[in-house]
């Protein structure tokens, strides 16, 4: 299954859920937040299992003004 | 003497709030913090790398007790602003936001219309907002009146350094709104967050001038005490300013030797 | 960070030089020297009065540990601007004066040339002279070249609490001598003894705007923490000012969400 | 004799030091200074006999800026 | 030198524009207008008065030859605003509207969200808008992104006659926006108006600093002089400014006196 | 309106002097003498050469009908300076004399007590003095009380452009002298030529504001007219400066549209 | 007919033009704009015969800034 | 004879005088004046004859401000 994560394209074995393309980029447990498709899911919901084409953006806290 | 402040649902008693970005290294940047005796710093969201190096500032703010204050830098829409505060609410678990709608990377400035718009929609989403404006009274107003938890007029456009440009504009916001203003951007130096101060304001959010200072920890230094000398000289109440000159020094007891002067003496 | 200077044959930490006159009260006036950190502090010579009270003032100065700086206050003459020195060198038992000899009642402004002639005899005499003077950096040299131990420079005229009239004068005369810049009356609030210390002097000497305060106390540890503040923000050396917006949070890893945006989203 | 002190006309038995006429003005030790007819008379001085005419100036530390 | 300019349909030689608004008397009101060299007048629309009194306001305008510039002062929303502008265009017969859209009585200051969307909505009818501003510069070019014939920032707020308290904004508008940029309502003397066309904006209007000047005609003319002056020395290009001073006579030729001085002469 | 002034003999209508150095060539030179309206211009003596060019100047301006001011120009001494005068006297036949002692080759400030000893010699050879000294008031009021035919405090240091720096001190010079105040020195550009007649100031003083522009002919013109505009606008008396916003447009007779508005149009 | 001219009550006889209505405050010919309920009537539609409890604006040009 | 005229060494044949020294520099009959060792000499005393080693300045006016 072809998806993006973080502008990159990967490649990843059906089923694959969001916890799991997290821990492929970061072991950080807290401090790390979740959008697919534009959409924010909530650490809760980190289970759902991705689409193909999904767009997925991990984003953590970083230096800023 | 007590002065703390309250933001939100935050009590604070420093009034300088200090950014992350832009200094020398993380060790100059956590000694910055610590000079400056801010209580509430600001950080971005961004993409995880995988050196995961962003996951120590986290973890190093944390630790070291600072309360976090997520902007939504490099955000040009509302939907894009209110997406980035959702992802910085979940990663960070506060509801505090620094509400930046810029309008454009040439100016940098925000976008004052789509600021209002993004603040009204993130405070009925239980956000308690601090947006970065202009230093127009009109939509400070506004961004009070849908409910911001403060308001944030710049004294000049971002990174400038140019310090305040309008303080007529900021004393006619400090007497517009109810809620805390916090001048961000374009403070240059110390006396810059001082003028701010005098003028009302009830913080101040610093970031360029302290990284980019040649000693970042002296100058976060310097910005703490300007913040409290500007406090207290606000609420001290200045003498009045006057045209022409008065002594400090009374006439009354001088001695007189003028008679003893030889002529040439006499001016 | 240890930071002194010295003065003639002092050497001091603080950097706030503070007047004793116009206070509300003598206990509000300790109360103020107290909360400035200065540690020497202005005092005129008069006649003494019946009451006595002003011995209590110089007993009150000295328990306390202050060095004593007597000035020439009301002098118009060089003749009498030395002859009080030499009664207040007799007096208090110290070598430092803050020469004043002022051009006329009116302006209250320092007369340069007679100043200069009554600096240059106080040397010869062993004063170690501390002269008013005006913005000059032409009478601010020649008052070092006669060899005083500091200039002190005026930001405005005495009492009007104006602040720096003229910044460009203070930075060339900070270039121009060698000893320390003070700079003398005319400071209004905490901002302006800042600016003072960003342009490079070495100490502000203030009076009316702490005396004349609402809060004296206040405002004299407003002074005192500003001066730390402008002095430190010096030697951290500032950013450079810019005239275009540069932004503080890098755009570097910003997540892309626009192409989710309804086009009414749009901006 | 007749003397001005501090401005004041004032009636003195001769002989009258220095001392003398500071002791009717004030009992502070120090933090005192004498001048008579425009020059400065040292501490060690005070016990000068004051002549007819002179004006004597006691001065003390007083609020200044 | 021939150096007219256009905005919207007009082309026009003078750079005044001046109202017509709080003059002594109508008579002063013409005088004003002579002396200033303005061709262009705004002027509001209000309800008739049995006198009869404002008829002959317009016919006199019209006699001496001023175009006319509608204003709407005294609308607060979008709709009023629109109702003025077709009202004064079905009155004055001119397309030419200068919009404002006042945010709240106190500050007397403009909506900028209201404003743009008036524009917008009155460029679609066919107006040539011209719209009274804050100096916000992302507010200034959504204005001339919507087709307004030019962008009127203020330099203070209206009737304050603080001058420019922003120059830095001002020529942020200017290098931001292909329109002209028309200064409009705080300037208070000439100078602010000389000042306000050497950042390179390509008009001023004025009214009270006029109106209520001790001399209106004079103040006029001054301003008339004072906008020709800030334009010709903004076109002819300043002298660079430098921090440390450089003569202009030159010391080559200089006559050698100094060898027969006496050595008490020598300074 | 007739508003001549005298300065020493002379009876002048132009309120510009203009310094005749550092053009591109001498034809501007002449172009832009005529374009300022000035009819007193500095001059320089100097050793002649073999060329004989400098012949040229003197004759071209003689021939066009202006008063020269000779200047003592890179004179340190009083003897240099009053030596210099001499000789322009001997040469040109005026008792006019810009005179010039400079403290310094650095700062080419002013020196204040060998210029005043100057100015009192020359005033006793019968020349008419216009001494350049610097803008502290009580070195401008000597200046006076020994005879000069006007003061001419400087703006900021010769040639730096940066305008009137200390307003305070030259408003100061006004109220405490009876001669002419013409500020020399340091005139950037035009509106700081209106700003000083503003001040009250009764000339300017200008060379490379005008020279060293881009098009000084055009700048010179710029200049005439700014003085112009800044003397009328002091004449006429400038509306009084207000904190808050006052409407020009009156709200007596406004129409009622309001009631009509859709809710959505609300604001 | 109860009408309101520049927010003053006015009575009027049946039928009266906008133009009757502005002819009874100013004889001005040009300068002129008329409202009626908050829509502009145009000079070309001046005829247009009023209804009761009509709210007339009768504009004219006047000092403003 | 050895002199100095405008900082430069310069022989003459004796006698000259003022004005002879003046015309070997400038055919200008105004806006010149002279100084020798210092002291102004008057346009009425140029026929004054030079000394040896007599320092010479010859002045115009030139471009200044």
């Amino acid at each position: 299954m072809n998806v993006v994560v973080n502008g990159e394209p990967v490649v990843l074995e059906e089923p694959c859920s969001v916890e799991q393309v997290v821990r492929r980029v970061t072991a950080a447990t807290e401090g790390v937040a979740v959008a697919v498709n534009g959409e924010v899911v909530r650490r809760a919901a980190w289970a759902t299992a991705l689409q193909p084409d999904d767009e997925v953006e991990i984003l953590v806290a970083t230096a800023g003004g | 003497m007590s002065d703390t402040w309250k933001v939100g649902s935050l009590e604070l008693s420093s009034r300088v709030l200090l950014g992350t970005a832009r200094y020398p290294s993380q060790a100059i940047l956590f000694d910055a913090l610590a000079a400056s005796g801010t209580q509430l710093v600001t950080v971005a969201l961004r993409r995880v790398r995988p050196t995961g190096g962003e996951g120590d500032l986290y973890r190093g703010l944390v630790e070291r007790g600072y309360h976090l204050l997520p902007n939504t830098a490099g955000c040009f829409t509302v939907k894009e602003a209110v997406t980035t505060a959702e992802l910085a609410r979940e990663a960070l678990g506060t509801n505090l936001v620094k509400l930046e709608v810029i309008a454009d990377e040439e100016t940098l400035l925000p976008d004052p219309e789509a600021t209002v718009r993004a603040a009204s929609d993130l405070v009925a989403r239980g956000f308690e907002v601090l947006p970065y404006t202009n230093d127009d009274p009109v939509t400070a107003r506004r961004l009070a009146d849908v409910g911001c938890a403060a308001v944030m007029p710049l004294a000049a456009p971002i990174g400038t350094g140019l310090g305040i440009r309008n303080p007529h504009n900021l004393s006619l916001i400090r007497s517009l709104v109810d809620v805390p203003v916090i001048v961000d951007a374009g403070i240059g130096t110390a006396s810059d967050a001082a003028i701010a101060m005098e003028l009302g304001c009830d913080a101040v959010l610093l970031n360029t001038a302290v990284a980019r200072s040649d000693d970042p920890v002296a100058m976060a230094r310097a910005m703490g005490l300007a913040v409290q000398a500007g406090r207290l000289a606000r609420r001290a109440g200045r003498a009045p300013r006057q045209h022409l000159a008065e002594a400090s020094t009374s006439m009354s007891g001088v001695a007189a030797f003028r008679a003893y002067e030889s002529s040439k003496e006499m001016d």
